[in-house]
C-alpha cells in the first residue's frame, strides 16, 4: 500500500564535500521531475563507520531506494545485506562496492577516466618533456587506478615523455602548492604538470604564476571545482576533467526507480568524464544536465556520447 | 594523637578504586548525552545502533587504554594510529603469505610490541622525549606500510578469522567490545593491585623520588610503551575483522581521538593521575556524540562544530563538579563576569 | 638544654612587648580541609618590634595560620586586623601590599629562573626603555645576600642550589620591600650554624626597626634565644601563651605536647658490634666527593657531621648509586658490591632518607599508605602476585603509630599532611626494607620535639637491633647525642673522626671548617 | 661568610640569554643536514629554491612561536591549524565584503584574538585542560569555515593586499620570512627583558610559587593564548597573500608541525625550557628537510619514512650533546647494548 504515496529515495555521499552538491542537484531535479521524494544525508567525515550507522538509520526509516558513494567496499557489505533483506533497493554513485549486494554502479571508472586524461595529456604535450604528476594522498585506491590508467595512455600515445615525480599533497590546496613550489625547483624542465585530485590545480596555479611560469607549463588534471574553473578562464590551467556528478545523481534516481519497478539493472554504468577547456568552461555544467536529462521517463536509448559500460535501464 | 579513623580509609580509598569523583563529572555529562540524544531519537537506544556504536567506541578505546598507560608516567604516545594500522597491515600480509590464523595474530602483536619496544628504549634509554621519537613513529610506521604495497588494501582474508573478528559476537556483544572488556579489567587490576602499575602512577606522581625508592624507573617506562603498542596491536586486529580487509589508512588521526578519551574521561597530561574507567567513560562520550549527531540528522556541516562544543561543555561539566564548594562559586563567578571586566582579575 | 638561653630576644624586649595596639590581630580564626579540622578559633596578636614564636607539634596548624595571614588560604571563618583595620585577603598580593612577608615552611623557587629572577619575581626591576634591569638586579641580590652574610651568585640557575641557598632566597624575598610584618615558618630547618646566627642578626635589626616578627620553629634554644613571646597551639586550638623570660624548655613542651615529657635524647642502651658492615674506599665522584673512606660497624650510629655543602648529601647519594661515581668501592659485609643504581642498593638492605622529602622523598599526590610502602612492593605481595591491601595497611599503620604521624586516615594524600608529618612518612618508608644499613638525611628537619625524640629513639632501637646507621645531620648537639662515632666533612672530604667521648661542638667545628 | 656560589652555574646562566647549549645540539643535526643536501644536490642552496623553502619555513614557524608561548607554560594548543585557517578565511571575507585592506586585517586578527581569548579564558579562569578545550577548539574553528561556504575557497583578493603579503618581498625575502624575523626579535624580547616574558617562564617552572609571589597566573596565562591566536592570525594573513586565495583547507594539521618545531628546537612541553632561537631551528630542520627530499627525487612512499628518522636522529644528537661526559658514555653503551641483555638494565 505504499504504492500510492510518494517513493523515498536517499543519497549517502562518502562525507561533506562540494563535490557532491551537483550529484545531490542532479538527484533532486530527476526526483521532482519523476515525482519522487528526495533526501541527502552525508557523514560527518569520510568514514566507513559513520556511513553505515547512516545507512542503518535510513533502514529504521524504511525509505526506498538508497544511492551510495562507498567510503569502503568490504565495510559496506554487512550494512548494504540488511538493507536488501530490508527491500531497500541499494545502488553505489561515484566510488562502487563490488562486494555488496548493491544493484549497479553509477559513476567514473577511475582507470578508463585516467585513460582518458592520459590520452588528452599525450596530445596536448607532442610525445615529448618532462610531466610533473601531483596526487592527494598515496594511498587512495581511486587515485591509483587513476594513475595506472594515465600511466599506461602515456606509455601507448607519448612513449618519449617522461613522467619525473609524482608528490603527495595530502588533499589540501596549500601543501599542493608547497609541493608545486619544490617541483619547479627540482625539475626546471619541467614543461607539464598533472593532478590526480581536485586540490592539485588549485594549488599548482599560485607555484605557476609566482614563478612566472603560468601558461609556460601545461596544467591539466582531475576535478571541475571552482577553482579550477577559475584557472583554466584566466589560462594557467589548460583542461580539467570533469566526472559526471549532475548525471549520476540523476540517473541514481531513474535506476532505482527501475528497481522499484522489478527491473534488473545493469552491474556497471560509466558516466564517463567530461573534457573542460576554455572553450566549453562556461557551458559545460548546461550541456551535462542536458545529456543527463533525456535519460529516465519516456527516453529510449543511450547516445554514442554516453561512456563505456551499458545502458541504463529506461522505464515506461 | 595518632587520630586516624580506620573507617574513614575505606571511603577515599574504595571510591578511588570504583568510581572516584574525578570521573562523577564526565559520568555525568554522558548521562545528559546519552539521555539527550534517546529523547530526541529513540532509535538510539535500539540494539542495532548500541551494537554499532559500541564496537566503533571499543576501537578506540582499546587504543585509549594503551596511551593510558603511557600518559599516566608522563609521557605520550603519537604513534597509536600508525601502529594500529601497521599491526593490522602484518595481520593481513601474514594471511596474504598463506599464514595460519595464530601466526598472523602473533605476527601483529610481534610487530606492536616492535613498535613499541623501539618508542620505549628511546624514551627511557636514551631519554628523548617521548613527544617527538612517537611523532618519528608515526610518520614511520605509516610510510612502512605505503612503501609495501603503495597502499592497496589486502583483500582475501580468511572467513575463519572474519568469524570471529569480524562478524563475531558472543550474546549481541561484537569482538571488539569483548576484547575492550577484558583488556579493562586487566588494566585494571594491573593499575590497583600489582607492582607495576602502582610504580607506573608513581613515576608520573615523582620520577625521581620513585628512582629513589630503588625502582628501575627505566624498565617501568619502557613497558608502559611496549604495552601501549600491544593494545595498538589488539586494535589493529579487530579493524582487520572490522573491515575484513587491511586498509592502508586504518588508524589515521586515532592517535588524537584516544589521547582525548583518556583527557576527557580526566586522566592528567602531567601524569599520575586518571583511571581505566576514566578512559571508557571519555571514549563513550566521544562515540556517542559522534553517532547521535548522525542520528539526529544534524548538517553534516555543523556536527563538526557540535562535537567541538560537546567536548568543551563535557570538560567544564566535569571542572564545575570536581571544584570545591568555594571554587565552583569562584568559576560560575567568573563565567557570569565574562563580559563584564571582572573576567580579566584572577 | 638551656645552652642558649642568653638571649638577644629579651633585650631588645623593650621595644616590644604587648603593649599599645597589636599590628595585627586575628580573632576565632577556624579552617578546615574537607574532614580535616585544622583551625578552631584561634585568636593570635602581634605587636610592633616583637618576635612571637608559634609553636606546636606537627600538624598542630602553624603553618595553615600563617597561610591564612598571608592570604595564600582565602576561605575560612573568622576576622582579621591590620593596623586595627578589618581585612580579609583575597590574594598572597594584597597581603604582600600590606607589607606583609613570609617564608613558607615549603620552598616556593622556580628551578628553571636564576637566583635574581626568583628574588625579584612579582616585582621585577625595569629599566628607562622598560625592560628588565638584570645588572641592577643582580647588584641589589648581592646587597641583600651579603646583608644575610651569604654569597649566592645572582645568575646561578636555583636548580642548581642546595637547599641552604634556595632558603636563603626564600628569606631574602620576605625580607624584600618595605616589611612590617614577617612571617618565618621554620626558617632554620634547612640552615646551619653560621647562617643561622646570620639570621638571628638580621631578626635583630628588624625588630629595633619595629618590624614585627613570626617565628615558627622547632627547636625549643633558638626559640628561647630570640623570641619576646611564645604563643602555643595544640590540635588546632590555642593551649597557652607565655612569655619567653618566663619560659623553659620544660614548660614550652608540656604546653606543646599538654604532659610531662622526657626528652632527653635517648641513649641507646646497646653498643656496636665488631663486624664491619659498611666499608667505603676512596669513593670519589662529581661534583665535589674526593678520595672518602670509612666504616660503619654493626648496630653502629654513625654521625656524619658539617657545614652546608660540604658533601653529605652527595657521598650518601654516591653510596646509594643515585649519583655515578668515578672510582672507589662499597663492601658490605666484607664482599665488595657493584652498587649503580638505588635499585641494587634497596636489594642490599641499604636505605636512604633524602634531605629533601618534597623532590626527593615523597610522592605527594599519593597516600600514605603508598608511599610507605613504595621500597617494599616485592614484600608484600599475595599468593596471587598482587599487593595485598591487608599487609599494606599493617606496615603503614605499625609506622604511623611508632612515629606518631598525625593523619586523618592512612589513605589521605601525603600532599595535605604537614610538612613535619610528611617527613615521618619520608622515614617510614625505608625503615620499611628493614634495612642493615640505614642512611638518614637531615632526619629531623622540621619535625617537632616529640616526634625527634621518638626519631632518635627509633634510631636507637633499630642500632640495637643490629642496624648499622648513618645520620647526616647539621645540628651538632643531635649528632653528639645521638652517634657512638662522629665523621666530619669538609668540601667534599673527610676532615675528622671522633669517638662520642671525645667529640664535642668545639672540636667538630674545627674539623667543619678546615 | 657562606659561599654557594657553584662555578657551574655562571656557564648556564650566561649562555640561557645567547645561545644555550640546548640549542647546540639540533643546530649541529641543521649543519649535518644543510650540508649533506647541498653536496648531493647543490641547487638545494639556489637563491630561487631558498626563496622558496624560506617562506614555507616561516608560514609554520610564525605559528610555532604562537604555540611557544603557551607551551612555556606547560599549556598547550591544537586548535593553531585551524585558528590559521580560519583567521585567513575571515580575512578573504572581509575582501569580498568590499573591505579595506586595514579592516580586512584588523578582521583576521581580532578573530585570532577571539579565539584565543576563548581559549585561554577556558584554560586560565575555569580551569579546564588545555588539550581539551584547544581540541574542541580546533573542531569549531574548522567546522565554521566550512558551514560558512561550504568549503569553497575566496577568490578575488584585491591585487594591492597581494602585492605585498604575497608576491611582496624586500631585498629578496619574502614577506613572511620578514614577518617571522620581526615577530621572532619581539618575542625574544619579551620573553627575555620583559617581566611578563619572565613570568611566562616562571609559571612553566612552578606555577604554584609563580602564584604565591603574588603574580596573576590566571592573566599570564590568558594572555599567552591570546598571543598564541594572534601568531595564527598572522600567519593565516601571510597564507593568503601566498595562496593568493583564501583555502578552506589552509592550516589543516599545521598544529602538530608547529608543536613539533617548538619540541625539536629544545622546548619543554612540561614547561619553563626553550628559546625562540630554539623553536626556529627546529621550524628550520623540518622544512629542509621537507624541501630537501623532493629535491633529491626521493618517492613520495619513502618521504614520510625519511622524515620520522631524520626527527629521531635529530634529538637523539640533541640528548647526546646535552648529555655531560659520562652520561653521554651511559647512552652510548645503552644504544651499543641495545641487543645485549644489558640493555634492559639502567
Ligand atoms: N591542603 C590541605 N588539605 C588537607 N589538609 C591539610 C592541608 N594543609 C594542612 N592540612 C592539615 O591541617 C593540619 C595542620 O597542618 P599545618 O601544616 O598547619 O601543621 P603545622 O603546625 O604547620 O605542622 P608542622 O610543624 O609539621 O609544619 C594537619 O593535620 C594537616 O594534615
Ligand atoms: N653545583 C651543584 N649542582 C648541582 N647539584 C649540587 C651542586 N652542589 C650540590 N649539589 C647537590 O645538592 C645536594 C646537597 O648537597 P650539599 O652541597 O648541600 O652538601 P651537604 O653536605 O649535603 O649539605 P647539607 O648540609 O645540605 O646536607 C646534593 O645532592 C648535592 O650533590
Ligand atoms: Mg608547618
Ligand atoms: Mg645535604
Amino acid at each position: 500500500n505504499r504504492t500510492d504515496n510518494k517513493q523515498h529515495f536517499v543519497m549517502v555521499p562518502k562525507g561533506v564535500n562540494p563535490y557532491y552538491d551537483p550529484c545531490y542537484e542532479g538527484f533532486k531535479d530527476a526526483g521532482a521531475k519523476f515525482g519522487i521524494e528526495t533526501e541527502f544525508r552525508a557523514p560527518q567525515d569520510f568514514s566507513v563507520s559513520e556511513q553505515q550507522e547512516v545507512i542503518e538509520d535510513l533502514i529504521q526509516k524504511h525509505v526506498d531506494g538508497i544511492a551510495i558513494s562507498a567510503n569502503d567496499d568490504q565495510g559496506l557489505v554487512g550494512v548494504i545485506d540488511e538493507a536488501t533483506k530490508a527491500g531497500i533497493k541499494v545502488i553505489t554513485f561515484d566510488a562502487p562496492a563490488p562486494s555488496s549486494k548493491a544493484l549497479c554502479y553509477i559513476g567514473t571508472v577511475n582507470d578508463a577516466a585516467g585513460y582518458t586524461a592520459g590520452t588528452e595529456m599525450a596530445k596536448r604535450m607532442g610525445d615529448k618533456g618532462v610531466l610533473l604528476m601531483l596526487q592527494g594522498g598515496m594511498g587512495s585506491q581511486n587515485l591509483n587506478e587513476r594513475y595506472a590508467g594515465f600511466e599506461r595512455a602515456m606509455k601507448e600515445k607519448a612513449p618519449h615523455v617522461t613522467i619525473i615525480a609524482r608528490e603527495d599533497t595530502q588533499g589540501k590546496i596549500p601543501v599542493a602548492q608547497e609541493k608545486t613550489e619544490q617541483l619547479l625547483q627540482a625539475h626546471p624542465d619541467a614543461t607539464a604538470i598533472f593532478g590526480l585530485s581536485g586540490e592539485c590545480i588549485p594549488g599548482a596555479v599560485p607555484a605557476l604564476k609566482s614563478a612566472n611560469k603560468a601558461g609556460k607549463i601545461l596544467l591539466g588534471g582531475f576535478d571541475d571545482i571552482p577553482d579550477t574553473l577559475a584557472a583554466i578562464r584566466d589560462g594557467t590551467c589548460q583542461f580539467c576533467l570533469a566526472q559526471k556528478t549532475y548525471k549520476m545523481g540523476w540517473l541514481s534516481v531513474v535506476e532505482l526507480q527501475a528497481a522499484c519497478a522489478g527491473k534488473e539493472l545493469p552491474k556497471q554504468i560509466d558516466t564517463g568524464v567530461l573534457l573542460v577547456t576554455k572553450d566549453n568552461v562556461d557551458t559545460y555544467m548546461a550541456h551535462m544536465k542536458e545529456e543527463a536529462q533525456q535519460w529516465g521517463g519516456e527516453a529510449a536509448t543511450m547516445p554514442a556520447t554516453m561512456g563505456a559500460g551499458t545502458a541504463p535501464a529506461t522505464q515506461k | 594523637m595518632t587520630s586516624f579513623a580506620y573507617d574513614a580509609d575505606a571511603g577515599p580509598s574504595l571510591a578511588r578504586r570504583v568510581l572516584r569523583q574525578r570521573e562523577v563529572g564526565v559520568f555525568i555529562a554522558l548521562v545528559v548525552l546519552v539521555g539527550a540524544i534517546s529523547i530526541a531519537r529513540p532509535h538510539f537506544l535500539a540494539s542495532g545502533n548500541l551494537f554499532i556504536m559500541s564496537r566503533q567506541i571499543a576501537l578506540t578505546a582499546i587504543a585509549a587504554i594503551g596511551v593510558f598507560f603511557v600518559i599516566l608516567t608522563a609521557g605520550i604516545d603519537l604513534s597509536v594510529g600508525s601502529a594500529v594500522g601497521l599491526t593490522g597491515y602484518v595481520c593481513g600480509l601474514a594471511f596474504a603469505a598463506g599464514a595460519p590464523m595464530p601466526v598472523a595474530l602473533l605476527a601483529a602483536l610481534g610487530c606492536g610490541a616492535l613498535i613499541g619496544a623501539i618508542n620505549g628504549f628511546v624514551v627511557a634509554y636514551i631519554g628523548v622525549t617521548p613527544f617527538i621519537i612517537t611523532l618519528g613513529m608515526l610518520e614511520i610506521c605509516r610510510s612502512t606500510i605505503y612503501t609495501i604495497r603503495h597502499g592497496d588494501s589486502i583483500r582475501g582474508i580468511p572467513a575463519s578469522f572474519l568469524k570471529i573478528f569480524g562478524s563475531g559476537e558472543f550474546l549481541g556483544i561484537s569482538s571488539p567490545v569483548i576484547a575492550l572488556i577484558l583488556l579493562a579489567i586487566a588494566s585494571h587490576v594491573v593499575l590497583n593491585y600489582t607492582a607495576y602499575g602502582r610504580r607506573v602512577y608513581a613515576i608520573g606522581g615523582n620520577e625521581e623520588a620513585t628512582k629513589l625508592s630503588g625502582i628501575n624507573v627505566r624498565r617501568v617506562k619502557f613497558m608502559t610503551y611496549v604495552l601501549c603498542s600491544v593494545c595498538c596491536a589488539i586494535a589493529g586486529i579487530m579493524y582487520v575483522g572490522y573491515g575484513t580487509e587491511a586498509h592502508a589508512d586504518t588508524g589515521k588521526d586515532l592517535e588524537l581521538d584516544a589521547i582525548a578519551a583518556a583527557v576527557i574521561g580526566g586522566t592528567s597530561l602531567m601524569g599520575g593521575q586518571g583511571t581505566v574507567l576514566g578512559v571508557l567513560i571519555g571514549a563513550t562520550i566521544m562515540g556517542v556524540v559522534k553517532n547521535g549527531l548522525v542520528l539526529l540528522d544534524v548538517s553534516s556541516y555543523w556536527q563538526q562544530m557540535v562535537i567541538g562544543i560537546i567536548i568543551v561543555a563535557a570538560a567544564i561539566i566535569d571542572v564545575v563538579q570536581n571544584a570545591n564548594a568555594d571554587n565552583r562559586k569562584a568559576i560560575i563567578r567568573r563565567i557570569a563576569g565574562i563580559f563584564g571586566r571582572r573576567a580579566g582579575a584572577s | 638544654m638551656g645552652a642558649g638561653e642568653s638571649s638577644f630576644g629579651a633585650g631588645g624586649g623593650a621595644g616590644g612587648g604587648t603593649a599599645g595596639r597589636p599590628l595585627l590581630e586575628m580573632r576565632g580564626i577556624t579552617k578546615s580541609f574537607g574532614g580535616v579540622h585544622a583551625l578552631r578559633g584561634v585568636d593570635f596578636a602581634v605587636y610592633p618590634g616583637e618576635i612571637v614564636c608559634l609553636l606546636g607539634e606537627n600538624g598542630a596548624g602553624k603553618s595553615t595560620l600563617m597561610k591564612i595571614l598571608a592570604g595564600v588560604h582565602v576561605v575560612y571563618d573568622g576576622e582579621m586586623f591590620f593596623d586595627g583595620k578589618a581585612v580579609r585577603f583575597r590574594s598572597t598580593q594584597e597581603a604582600a601590599e600590606l607589607g606583609i612577608g613570609i617564608v613558607y615552611q615549603e620552598f616556593n623557587l622556580c628551578p628553571n629562573l636564576s637566583v635574581a629572577e626568583n628574588l625579584f619575581l612579582g616585582h621585577e626591576i625595569h629599566n628607562a626603555v622598560g625592560l628588565m634591569d638584570y645588572p641592577e638586579m643582580r647588584r641589589r641580590a648581592r646587597e641583600t645576600f651579603a646583608a644575610l652574610g651569604v654569597k649566592i651568585d645572582p645568575s646561578a640557575l636555583v636548580q642548581h642550589l642546595t637547599v641552604a641557598p634556595q632558603q636563603m632566597i626564600e628569606i631574602a624575598k620576605a625580607l624584600g620591600h618595605n616589611t612590617r610584618l614577617l612571617i618565618m615558618d621554620e626558617p632554620t630547618a634547612p640552615l646551619a650554624g653560621a647562617e643561622i646566627e646570620h639570621l638571628f642578626r638580621i631578626m635583630g635589626e628588624l625588630k629595633a626597626r619595629g618590624v614585627a616578627i613570626v617565628f615558627i620553629s622547632h627547636k625549643l634554644n633558638e626559640v628561647l634565644r630570640v623570641t619576646d613571646r611564645v604563643v602555643v597551639l595544640k590540635d588546632g586550638e590555642n593551649s597557652g601563651e607565655i612569655a619567653t623570660k618566663d619560659a623553659t624548655e620544660d614548660v614550652l613542651v608540656s604546653m606543646m605536647v599538654g604532659r610531662e615529657l622526657d626528652r632527653m635524647y635517648s641513649r641507646r642502651k646497646g653498643s656496636p658490634g665488631e663486624e664491619v658492615v659498611l666499608e667505603v674506599r676512596g669513593l670519589t665522584g662529581p661534583p665535589r666527593i674526593e678520595d672518602v673512606s670509612f666504616q660503619v660497624r654493626k648496630g653502629e650510629i654513625v654521625g656524619l657531621a658539617g657545614l652546608q655543602g660540604a658533601g653529605r648529601t652527595e657521598l650518601a647519594q654516591l653510596i646509594i648509586g643515585y649519583r655515578r661515581k668515578v672510582s672507589g668501592e662499597v663492601r658490605l659485609h666484607g664482599r665488595r658490591v657493584n652498587i649503580r643504581h638505588p635499585a641494587d642498593a634497596v636489594r642490599h638492605h641499604i636505605g636512604y632518607v633524602s634531605e629533601d622529602r618534597k623532590k626527593l622523598g615523597l610522592i605527594l599526590n599519593m597516600t600514605v599508605r603508598e608511599n610507605s610502602t613504595m621500597a617494599i612492593h616485592r614484600r608484600i605481595l599475595n599468593a596471587l602476585g598482587l599487593i595485598s591491601r591487608a599487609k599494606e595497611r599493617e606496615v603503614t599503620d605499625t609506622y604511623i603509630r611508632s612515629l606518631k604521624t598525625k593523619v586523618s586516615s592512612r589513605e589521605q594524600a601525603v600532599r595535605n599532611l604537614s610538612g613535619g608529618n610528611q617527613q615521618k612518612v619520608a622515614i617510614a618508608k625505608w625503615l620499611a626494607i628493614k634495612p642493615d644499613v640505614l642512611i638518614l638525611d637531615e632526619p629531623t628537619r622540621g619535625i617537632d620535639v616529640g616526634a625527634k625524640a621518638e626519631v632518635h629513639r627509633i634510631i636507637a632501637d633499630l642500632a640495637d637491633a643490629g642496624v648499622s646507621v648513618i645520620m647526616i645531620s647539621s645540628e651538632l648537639p643531635e649528632v653528639l647525642h645521638v652517634a657512638d662515632r662522629i665523621l666530619v666533612m669538609h668540601e667534599g672530604r673527610l676532615t675528622g673522626e671522633f669517638s662520642r667521648e671525645e667529640a664535642n661542638e668545639e672540636v667538630l667545628m674545627k674539623a667543619a671548617v678546615a
